[in-house]
């Protein structure tokens, strides 16, 4: 919405209508009611922009169009920095027929998961230190390939480890609208338990250094991200 | 075993013995010692924030014992612990040294503490997430998409450059042309060869080569060069078919080419 | 906007009960919504009303969705007996996305093109002599769809043949105010454009080729803008 991304957006669309004035925001909305409609997967407003003709504000019209649909039997949702029209929750059994098995999560996994949404950008050696045990790599990448993890920055500490963070598809999948919003973080957080808190001398959990399955993993983690 | 195993639990009682069998039974289930910290910590049926961390110490440490006396294999990380433990109920119990370098028992005590809590707040906040409204379960995404067409418009370009060379590359081959199309003064060993094939079947005695040109051919050097060449291969082309046969008898001596006579087996 | 607050707050209670009344018909659409949406193909009204709580009226929720989405960004239609929510059909353009993309024109299509613009008016036969290769019809057609050449007259030849010409588009955009302002074969030999190796496959049987080609052009060219 910055002006950065208004004039990124015009090169883009610019072709069609570039001399004409931005269609009224009713019209706009109804744009971005198609484009959500049309699209399975969330689109960004960036994405919004630049198929919409120029001078387009999505971002007001998925105002309006959010609250139109507030109360129906489909609903706008934001899901990251992209915008989705998903089913309303309570109508669910309704769709028996379109239900999709997930795919059964081990609890090591599920546990995971859990950890680096609330504790992301985390490493796998923060992962081990809170469960206790290493984690196999056949969990991270079960997670890596459900797409609801991937590689975040690296740690700018001793050895700067990778790190993982939930995706966009995470977000959708759970029906966060972003990370803050998973369930009890604000309380956690209160709580001190999100704290990365050093163990005071050495304590014999995953944290030790010597047991650490990471180690191994490190290198051939960090190739990938070696530019 | 089965013996062993019996006598060992007699003396508990029967709630304990329940206890214990759900332990040692579980125990490949546990995920490493800090989960079965956290199991034991259940008994205690208190706050996480105040456990008794002695009380856990003993507790792990006793079905270490237990494990042991059992001959279960116990991973090497849960013995580690036990040794830990074991240092730490020490710590706790005696009056602290203050020569002694290093985290006070309490304040290992505290930090075991903060990680059983965490621990359990991480299950516990992985449940909450599991049980929220899911996609594809509880919410559905487009059923019907419809996928953004994409429309590829090539566009060719071409610079004055390109064009340039593109007609260079056509006259240069020109240039050439001529000489090739001029067949006035080529004769072909295909020529050669079809002429031949119709003369061999008289040539029973070795004939020279030069003999077998085309009348007209043997004036003008360009030729009779050519002519020569065309011959010459066409007859190792006869001879490749078993039509022939050709000799010299030295270098630079004439070469000699005859019918090749049919053999009766 | 209220009244489908209202009825979805009953929901709740509402879908399982199938002995107990119908639920309301705002209800009922928000029910058919939600599964048009959901659905990977257009549903019928019998297997709406299969997949709804007994004794919804289906059909007649259909009647109001259709109104609530008249001149929205998508509609609700008809496809054959059953029903699909659509894009409307003046919103179309936003599901394209066109990609230009720059491809050099092929070296067929170039020669084609030079010897068209060197020798011009020219006929087809004429193309095909000069480049010793059947000029395909895909080649012309290319260069007509470009619109960098054209028909010209025809040839008052035997068979009157069309003829071909380059056309102001080409000089705009070669940059060139007339078609006689090509350069020369002596220019394209001293910009050492013209490449004096023999094609492979061809014996230089005599004589300098740089002497010869010389003056073979010479004629051919002035011949070429005699008329």
């Amino acid at each position: 919405m910055s002006d950065a991304e208004e004039t990124g957006a015009g090169t883009e669309t610019a072709p069609r209508e570039s001399l004409f004035e931005a269609p009224p925001i009713g019209e706009q909305e109804r744009m971005v009611e198609a484009i959500l409609f049309a699209s399975a997967e969330p689109v960004t407003v960036r994405e919004l922009e630049a198929r919409m003709p120029h001078g387009c504000d999505p971002a007001e019209a998925l105002v309006y169009l959010r609250k139109r649909y507030e109360g129906r039997g489909v609903r706008v949702v934001k899901v990251g920095d992209a915008w989705a029209i998903r089913t309303a929750p309570d109508l669910g059994f309704l769709m028996q027929k379109e239900t999709v098995e997930t795919r059964k999560l081990s609890r090591a996994a599920i546990e995971t998961l859990a950890i680096i949404a609330y504790h992301q950008p985390v490493t796998r050696a923060e992962i081990e230190e809170i469960r206790g045990v290493s984690v196999s790599r056949g969990t991270v990448d079960q997670l890596l390939e459900m797409e609801w993890i991937r590689f975040g920055r690296r740690k700018m500490t001793p050895g700067r480890p990778v790190t993982f963070v939930v995706t966009q598809d995470f977000l959708d999948h759970f029906g966060l609208e972003n990370a803050r919003d998973l369930p009890g973080l604000k309380e956690l957080r209160a709580a001190g338990l999100l704290d990365n808190r050093p163990p005071p001398g050495m304590v014999p959990l995953a944290g030790d250094p010597e047991e650490e399955g990471g180690e191994d993993e490190a290198p051939g983690q960090s190739e990938l991200f070696e530019d | 075993m089965t013996d062993e195993f019996e006598s060992n639990i007699e003396t508990l009682s029967v709630a304990e013995r329940l206890a214990a069998e759900a332990l040692i039974v579980d125990v490949d289930g546990f995920e490493g010692p800090l989960d079965l910290l956290l199991t034991l910590s259940r008994t205690q049926k208190v706050d996480l924030r105040k456990i008794s961390v002695l009380q856990l110490a003993r507790q792990y440490l006793a079905f270490v014992e237990q494990a042991k006396a059992l001959r279960i294999e116990l991973a090497a990380d849960y013995l580690v612990m036990a040794a830990w433990l074991a240092y730490l109920k020490s710590r706790l119990l005696l009056p602290p040294d203050p020569t002694e370098e290093g985290p006070s028992g309490e304040e290992l005590a505290a930090h075991l503490a903060f990680q059983l809590e965490r621990l359990q707040a991480m299950r516990d906040a992985a449940a909450r997430l599991m049980a929220r409204d899911r996609l594809g379960r509880d919410f559905f995404a487009r059923g019907l998409p419809e996928g953004v067409e994409r429309v590829r418009k090539v566009q060719y370009t071409a610079t004055l450059l390109d064009l340039m060379q593109g007609y260079a590359r056509i006259r240069t081959r020109d240039e050439f042309r001529p000489f090739v199309m001029d067949r006035d003064s080529v004769y072909t060993m295909e020529q050669a060869l079809e002429r031949m094939r119709g003369l061999i079947g008289f040539a029973g005695q070795w004939t020279d080569i030069s003999s077998w040109l085309p009348d007209g051919w043997d004036g003008d050097p360009v030729k009779w060069r050519s002519a020569t060449a065309a011959t010459f291969a066409a007859s190792l082309e006869l001879v490749k078919e078993g039509h022939a046969e050709i000799r010299q008898s030295e270098t630079f001596a004439p070469i000699q080419l005859r019918k090749r006579e049919k053999r009766h087996e």
